[in-house]
C-alpha cells in the first residue's frame, strides 16, 4: 500500500550541471528525445520570452510566462501520441505549443480577440483553463467517455501547486480513482500561487503525498529535470494506457519571472531566492548534458536557435497583423441556435453600429 | 400564438398512456438510452437505489453498470466530469439529488457548462442535461425546498426549462437529451407523483410557453408548481364571472415572447406566479418584460405571486410561504376593474 | 512522515465478544468511563429507537438513525469539554443530546417547527449540517478564531464516509493542517452514502489515508468499540489542546437501519450483510465486558434501562404537545433589521392571516 | 427622499481627503482594523502582496499575520472558515479575487452565510463581509469580468451593496463591516482608480439609495460602473434640454423602494442601467418593482439598458457588450416625450 507513497526525494537523472545519474527505477530516455527534448526547450523558451516582450509592445494583454518550467512543458507535450488529450492552464502555453496549436492562435485569448483561438479535438488540446483546477474534471470525464468507448486514449492535466488546494482538484483525484480512469495528473508545483508559497498551501510533506489518500500512485519528480520527467511521465502514461489507472505527479520546478507581467514579485519574494533557482535552469543543464554526451555541438545548437528565432519572428508577424473582429461574433455561439432575445439584443448593436458607421462617413456625431 | 407540441417525425405508431410525471420521466430516459449509446446517466444514488425519487427506477438494471451509475458525492464533480464526457462525445445527462444540492456545482455550470460552446466559438458544443429536482410543497426540511431557476436563467448560455404535466416532462426531457446545448432541467418535485396522458412520441420545443386555458380577462403566467395553482385560481375566477387565461412558460430560458406578449395584449392584465422568492427572481424578469412590452395594453400593473424573500419556511410554515389559490385571486382583485365599487 | 499514516487494521480494545485486547499505543479508558459510556449507548440506542417510532406515528417527519454507530456518538460526546465545541450532521443527534441538548429541542428540525432548535452557544454544539462536509470548514474557522484569541478551545467535526467525497472536506482538511489549528476530523465511515457503498467513495486504503496528504496524523479505529473510539479521540483531543493541531480519525462502523425511514435498503445490501454487523454491535459488547469485568451488575443494568425510558418517554411527552407556531417567525430573523420589503410581505400574510381567521369565526370562505 | 448619510457619531474631528476609491477601501478596512481587535482580513494574495488590486495594500505589515493574512487557494475553503470565524465571535472581511472566483462559494454563500441567522432564530449572526470586485470596463479576460449580484441579491438573507464613490467605497464598507448581518460587497473593479473627496466620519445607511442628480424629466436608475455613465449621459441629455435625475442605487437588497419610487413618480419615466446580463438581473427587478409601483405615473414604459445576455465579451468586443452614453440617450429617447414627431 505504501507503494503509493512517493519518494522522499524527487526522481532527477540529470543534475544541476548536467551530469547523469542512473535511477533503479526509471530509465534515461534515448538521446534523439533528449535532442528532440532541448530543441522544444530552446523554442519554449524563445516564445516565452517573446510573449513577454509582446506583452510589453502592447500586442498582447498579458501573458503568465512559463519561463523555468519549460521541462515540465515539453515533456507534458511529448509523452502523449496522436489520440491523447492535454488540459492545460493559462500557464501552459508552451505545452499547448508544442502539441502542434500555432502560437498566434494559442495567443487569441490573451491578445483579447477571443476566449480561445483554437479548434480543441484537431490538436487534442482543451481550451486553456482559467478558473483553478476546474479543468482536471473535465480531463476525468473525457477519459471516462474513452474508456466507456473502449478507446485507449489517455489524458494529461496540468495544474498548479496553488491549484491543489481547491475542491475541485479533490474531486477530480477522486473520480479519476474510482473510476480507474486513464488519467495522469501533473503538479507543477512552482513553490508559488502568484504570492501566496506553498507552506500556506500545504502542510503534507509533498504534494504527492495526496495520492494515497485516493488510491493512486503519487511521484515527485525534479521538474527541471526534463529527461525526469519524461521518463516519469512516460511511465504514468503507459500505466493509464494499460488500464493501471490514474496516477499524480509533482514536478518541483520555479517560476522564474512574475506570475503575470501585472505581478510585481519583488513584493513576496527575495531576488537571491530567483537567483538560486538560475543555477537549476532546465536548458542549461540539458545543454551541458548533451554536449558532454556528444550528442549536440555547435552547428546542431544553431540550427535549434534559429528554429526558435523562426517560431518567434513567425509570431511576431502574426501579432502585428490585427485580426478582424466581428461584432456579432457577441451572440453567435452562445446556444447553437439564437435564442429571439439574442436576434433582437443583435438588432440594437447592429443598429448602433450602422449609425455610428454613417456618422463616420457624414462626419456627424450621434 | 402556437402550441408548439411538435410530433417527432422519427416515431412510431403514437403511444398513449397515463403516467405520473416521475413515471414519464423515466420512461424518457428510457427511451433515450434506447436509441443513443451516447446518452449516459449519472450521479449520487441514480444507480441500484434508482435515485432518492426513483426516476432512474430500473435503469442500471437494464442498461448496465456502464450508461447509468453513481459517482461518489460530489456535486462540482458530477458537474465536471459531465463536461469532460460531453467534450469527448457522450450526452451526459447527470442528476443532482435535490435543488440545494446543486450549489456546489456552481462554478462548473457558470463558468463552463454555460459558456464552453461560446469560448471555443462552438467547435465544442456541450450536449448535457442537469436534472435538478426543485421546489417545495412536499414538506421538506431545509435544503431540500429551493427554487434555483433564477440562478440559472440569469446565467447566458443556459437553456432552462421545467415541465409541469407529465406530457411535457417526457417531451421536454427527450427535447433536452436531443439538444445540443447544455440544459438545466429543473422538475417540481410536488408533482411527480400527477398523472396524465403522456404520448411518446411527442417532442417539445424548448424555448416555447403553451396556452393552457382560454380566457379573455387577465393572464396568469406561470410555470412548475405554479401551474396547477393557476389552474385552479382560473377556475374559482370564473365562478365570479372572470375569463382567466392560463399560461405555462414552462421554458425560463430562452424565453418566449411572442407567446406571452400576445397573451396578455389579448387580456390587457397579468398576473405572474412562482413559488421562488420574488426579488430578483424569473417572476421579476416576466414582470418586467411584460409591463414594457404590452405597455399600451395594460389596464392595470402587473402583479407577481411568489414566494416571500425568506429562507424557505420550515415544514410547519410551508402553508404560510407557497402561493396559494387565494392569493392569486387577491393578486387577481387588484387588477384595476372596472366592475370595482 | 510516514507516522502520519494509519495502522493497517483499526485500534482495537474491546473485540466483539467483549474481551480486552492491550494496546500498545492507547489506553484502555478507566472503568467509571466504561460505565458511563455504556449509559450513554444505551440512551442512544433508545433514542434512536423513540425516534424512529415517531416518525412511523407521524410526529416526525423523518429521522436519520444513528443506530448500531452510537459508539461513535457517545464517544464524540463524551471527549469534549464544556468550552469545547461539537459540529454535527443530521444522523449525530445522539451526539447533540450526548452534550447536553434536551431530546425535543434536538428534533425541532426533525419535526418542521424550525430549522434548528437549540442555542449552538449555550451547549457548544453547532447547528446540525445537512449539505453534506460543509460544516467542516465552519468548525475549522470556528477554531481558528478560538486560536488566534490564544482560547485552547477544541473543536470536533463530525461526517460521514460519502462526505469525504466533497470538496469542502479537501478545503477544510487542508485549511485547518495549514492554520495548525484544534480540531478533530471523525468521518464515521459506516459503508454507506445513502445506496452508495464505500467502494464507490474511494479507492483508498483507507479513509485516514488521507490524512497524511494534509500533513496531519490519521487513525483508524473500531468504530462499534466505544473504548476504542474514546481512547483514539481523546489522545486527538489532547494533541489538539495542547496545540499539536488537527487530525482525522476514521471509525469504521455500520448504519443497521435505512437511511432514514424514507429509504429503502433492501434495494442496495443484502440482509446477511446487515445481520453480520449485528454480532458486532456496540452495545452488546460494552455490557460484555463491562459484566465480565464486574463493572457492571443486574442491578446498575436496571437503573440504566430506565433512565434511558424516562429519556424516551419525556420525548414522548415532548413530542405529543405540538408547539405554538408563529407565522411572523418567517420574517423575523432574515437580518438583524427587518427590511422594508419584508415589512410588506408580512403585512400580506398578515392580512390572509386575519381574513382567514374572521372567515373561520364567521364560517365563511374566502 | 432622504439622502441617507449619516455621521458616525463615534467619530472625532472631519477628515476629509482626496482618495482613488481602492484608496478608501483599504481606509476602510485600515480603520475598521485600528478600531475592533474582532475584525480580521484573509483570502488569496491579501497579505504581503496586498491583493492583486492593492486593497489590502500594508494592512499585514501594520497589523500582522494574524489579523490580514493568506489562505490556502480555495474559495469555499474562505468563505467557509470565515462563517466558522464568525460564529465564533469575529468579524472576518474576506477577499475573492474576481467576481468568478467566488462561484466555488457558492454552496456556503446561499446555504450558509445567507442563512444561518434565520436558522438559529437569531442566536448565532454571522457579522462577515465578502468583498468580491466585479464588472468590466478594464479589458480582462474571460471570469474577471463578471457582474455577478443576480445571485447575491436574489438570495433572501444576503445585504448587498456596491459602491460607486470613494466616499460611499469607504462609508459603506464601513457600514459593511458594522453590520450584524452578511454582506456582500461589490466592488466594481474599473472604478477602482477613479479619485473623490472622503470624509472618513461617514457611514451610509445600508439600503439606501442616493440621489445624485436632480432633474424633473427623466429619472435614471444606475449603480457601480453604470452611474458615472448615467451623470454623462444626463449631461448629454440636458445639452438637448432633457432635465435628467440620476439615483445611485448602491443597496442592491435590500431595495430602497421610498427613495426610488418618489423620485420616477416625479418624474413620470425612468430607465434603469447596469452592466450585468439584462435577463433575470437586479435591473430587471428595478423595472418590474417601478413598473408596478408607479403604474399611474409612467408615461412610457420603463427601459432598461444593461449588457447583451451573452457570456462577458473578450477584451476587444468589450465596448460593443457593456452600456454607454449613447445607448442610455437612445433609451431616454423612446420615452413617449410630447415632443415628439
Ligand atoms: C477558482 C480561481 N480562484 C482564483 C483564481 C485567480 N488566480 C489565477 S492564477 C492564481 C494562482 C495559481 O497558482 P498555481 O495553481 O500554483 O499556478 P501557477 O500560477 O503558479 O502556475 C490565482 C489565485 C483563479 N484563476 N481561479
Ligand atoms: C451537498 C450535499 N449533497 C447531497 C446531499 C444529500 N444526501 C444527504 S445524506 C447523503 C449521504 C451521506 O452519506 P455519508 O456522508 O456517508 O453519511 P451517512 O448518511 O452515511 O451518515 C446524501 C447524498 C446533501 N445532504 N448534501
Ligand atoms: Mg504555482
Ligand atoms: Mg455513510
Amino acid at each position: 500500500m505504501t507503494d503509493l507513497l512517493p519518494r522522499d526525494t524527487p526522481v532527477q537523472l540529470i543534475d544541476e550541471t548536467g551530469s547523469a545519474h542512473a535511477d533503479e527505477q526509471y530509465r534515461m530516455p534515448a538521446s534523439d528525445i533528449l535532442r528532440e527534448a532541448y530543441r522544444m526547450l530552446v523554442e519554449g523558451r524563445r516564445l516565452n520570452e517573446q510573449c513577454t516582450a509582446l506583452v510589453k509592445q502592447g500586442r498582447l494583454a498579458v501573458y503568465p510566462s512559463s519561463h523555468g518550467q519549460e521541462a515540465c512543458q515539453v515533456a507534458a507535450a511529448m509523452v502523449l501520441g496522436d489520440g491523447d488529450w492535454l488540459f492545460p492552464t493559462y500557464r501552459d502555453t508552451v505545452a499547448v505549443v508544442g502539441r502542434g496549436v500555432r502560437p498566434a492562435d494559442a495567443m487569441v485569448m490573451l491578445r483579447g480577440d477571443w476566449h480561445a483561438g483554437y479548434d480543441p479535438a484537431v490538436y487534442g488540446v482543451a481550451p486553456q483553463a482559467t478558473p483553478l483546477a476546474t479543468q482536471l474534471l473535465h480531463a476525468v470525464g473525457f477519459a471516462h467517455a474513452a474508456k466507456l468507448r473502449g478507446e485507449d486514449t489517455v489524458v494529461l492535466a496540468l495544474c498548479g501547486d496553488g491549484a491543489t488546494s481547491e475542491g475541485d482538484f479533490h474531486e477530480a483525484m477522486n473520480f479519476a480513482a474510482v473510476f480507474h480512469v486513464p488519467v495522469v495528473f501533473l503538479v507543477q508545483n512552482n513553490g508559488f500561487a502568484i504570492s501566496v508559497p506553498l507552506a500556506r498551501q500545504t502542510a503534507a510533506p509533498s504534494l504527492a503525498h495526496k495520492a494515497i489518500g485516493y488510491g493512486m500512485p503519487g511521484q515527485r519528480v525534479d521538474g527541471n529535470d526534463v529527461a525526469a520527467v519524461l521518463t516519469v511521465l512516460t511511465d504514468a502514461v503507459d500505466r493509464a494506457r494499460a488500464g493501471g489507472g490514474p496516477s499524480l505527479v509533482e514536478a518541483h520546478t520555479y517560476r522564474m519571472q512574475p506570475h503575470t507581467n501585472a505581478d510585481d514579485d519583488t513584493r513576496y519574494r527575495e531576488r537571491e531566492e530567483v537567483q538560486q533557482w538560475i543555477a537549476r535552469d532546465p536548458l542549461t543543464r540539458m545543454s551541458a548534458h548533451l554536449r558532454a554526451s556528444g550528442a549536440l555541438d555547435d552547428e546542431a545548437e544553431q540550427a535549434i536557435r534559429e528554429g526558435a528565432e523562426r517560431l518567434a519572428s513567425d509570431l511576431r508577424d502574426a501579432m502585428n497583423v490585427d485580426p478582424e473582429i466581428d461584432p456579432e461574433d457577441l451572440f453567435r455561439w452562445v446556444t447553437a441556435q439564437r435564442s429571439p432575445q439574442l436576434e433582437e439584443q443583435w438588432e440594437l448593436l447592429r443598429g448602433e453600429i450602422d449609425r455610428d458607421r454613417m456618422a463616420t462617413t457624414e462626419g456627424g456625431a450621434r | 400564438m402556437t402550441i408548439a407540441d411538435v410530433r417527432a417525425t422519427e416515431a412510431a405508431a403514437p403511444a398513449t398512456q397515463t403516467m405520473t410525471m416521475a413515471g414519464a420521466l423515466n420512461r424518457a430516459l428510457a427511451d433515450a438510452l434506447t436509441e443513443s449509446r451516447e446518452v449516459l446517466l449519472f450521479g449520487e444514488d441514480v444507480g441500484r437505489l434508482g435515485g432518492v425519487f426513483r426516476i432512474t427506477d430500473g435503469l442500471a438494471a437494464r442498461f448496465g453498470e456502464d450508461r447509468c451509475f453513481d459517482t461518489p458525492l460530489a456535486e462540482s464533480g458530477i458537474v465536471g466530469t459531465a463536461v469532460g464526457m460531453a467534450m469527448n462525445g457522450m450526452r451526459p445527462v447527470v442528476e443532482m439529488q435535490f435543488d440545494a444540492f446543486a450549489y456546489p456545482a456552481f462554478e462548473q455550470v457558470i463558468s463552463h457548462v454555460a459558456k464552453l460552446g461560446n469560448r471555443t466559438r462552438g467547435a465544442m458544443r456541450l450536449p448535457m442535461v442537469i436534472r435538478i429536482p426543485f421546489g417545495g410543497g412536499i414538506g421538506g426540511v431545509e435544503h431540500h425546498c429551493d427554487s434555483s431557476e433564477a440562478y440559472y436563467a440569469h446565467t447566458p448560455g443556459l437553456t432552462v426549462v421545467t415541465p409541469s404535466t407529465p406530457q411535457d416532462a417526457y417531451s421536454m426531457l427527450r427535447a433536452a437529451i436531443d439538444s445540443p446545448d447544455p440544459v438545466i432541467f429543473l422538475e417540481p418535485k410536488k408533482l411527480y407523483w400527477t398523472k396524465g396522458e403522456v404520448d411518446t412520441s411527442r417532442r417539445t420545443e424548448l424555448g416555447t410557453a403553451r396556452i393552457v386555458r382560454d380566457g379573455t380577462d387577465v393572464t396568469l403566467l406561470a410555470y412548475g408548481t405554479a401551474v396547477p395553482i393557476a389552474l385552479e385560481a382560473a377556475d374559482a375566477a370564473a365562478e365570479e364571472g372572470r375569463s382567466v387565461q392560463v399560461v405555462d412558460i414552462r421554458s425560463l430560458s430562452p424565453f418566449d415572447d411572442a407567446t406571452v406578449t400576445a397573451a396578455v395584449r389579448s387580456t390587457g392584465r397579468a398576473v405572474v406566479i412562482a413559488e421562488a422568492p420574488g426579488y430578483v427572481s424569473v417572476a421579476s424578469e416576466i414582470q418586467a418584460r411584460v409591463s414594457e412590452r404590452c405597455f399600451e395594453h395594460l389596464e392595470a400593473p402587473v402583479r407577481k405571486v411568489t414566494g416571500f424573500d425568506v429562507p424557505f419556511a420550515p415544514p410547519k410554515f410551508e402553508h404560510w410561504y407557497l402561493p396559494d389559490v387565494d392569493r392569486v385571486l387577491d393578486a387577481i382583485d387588484t387588477l384595476h376593474w372596472e366592475d370595482e365599487g
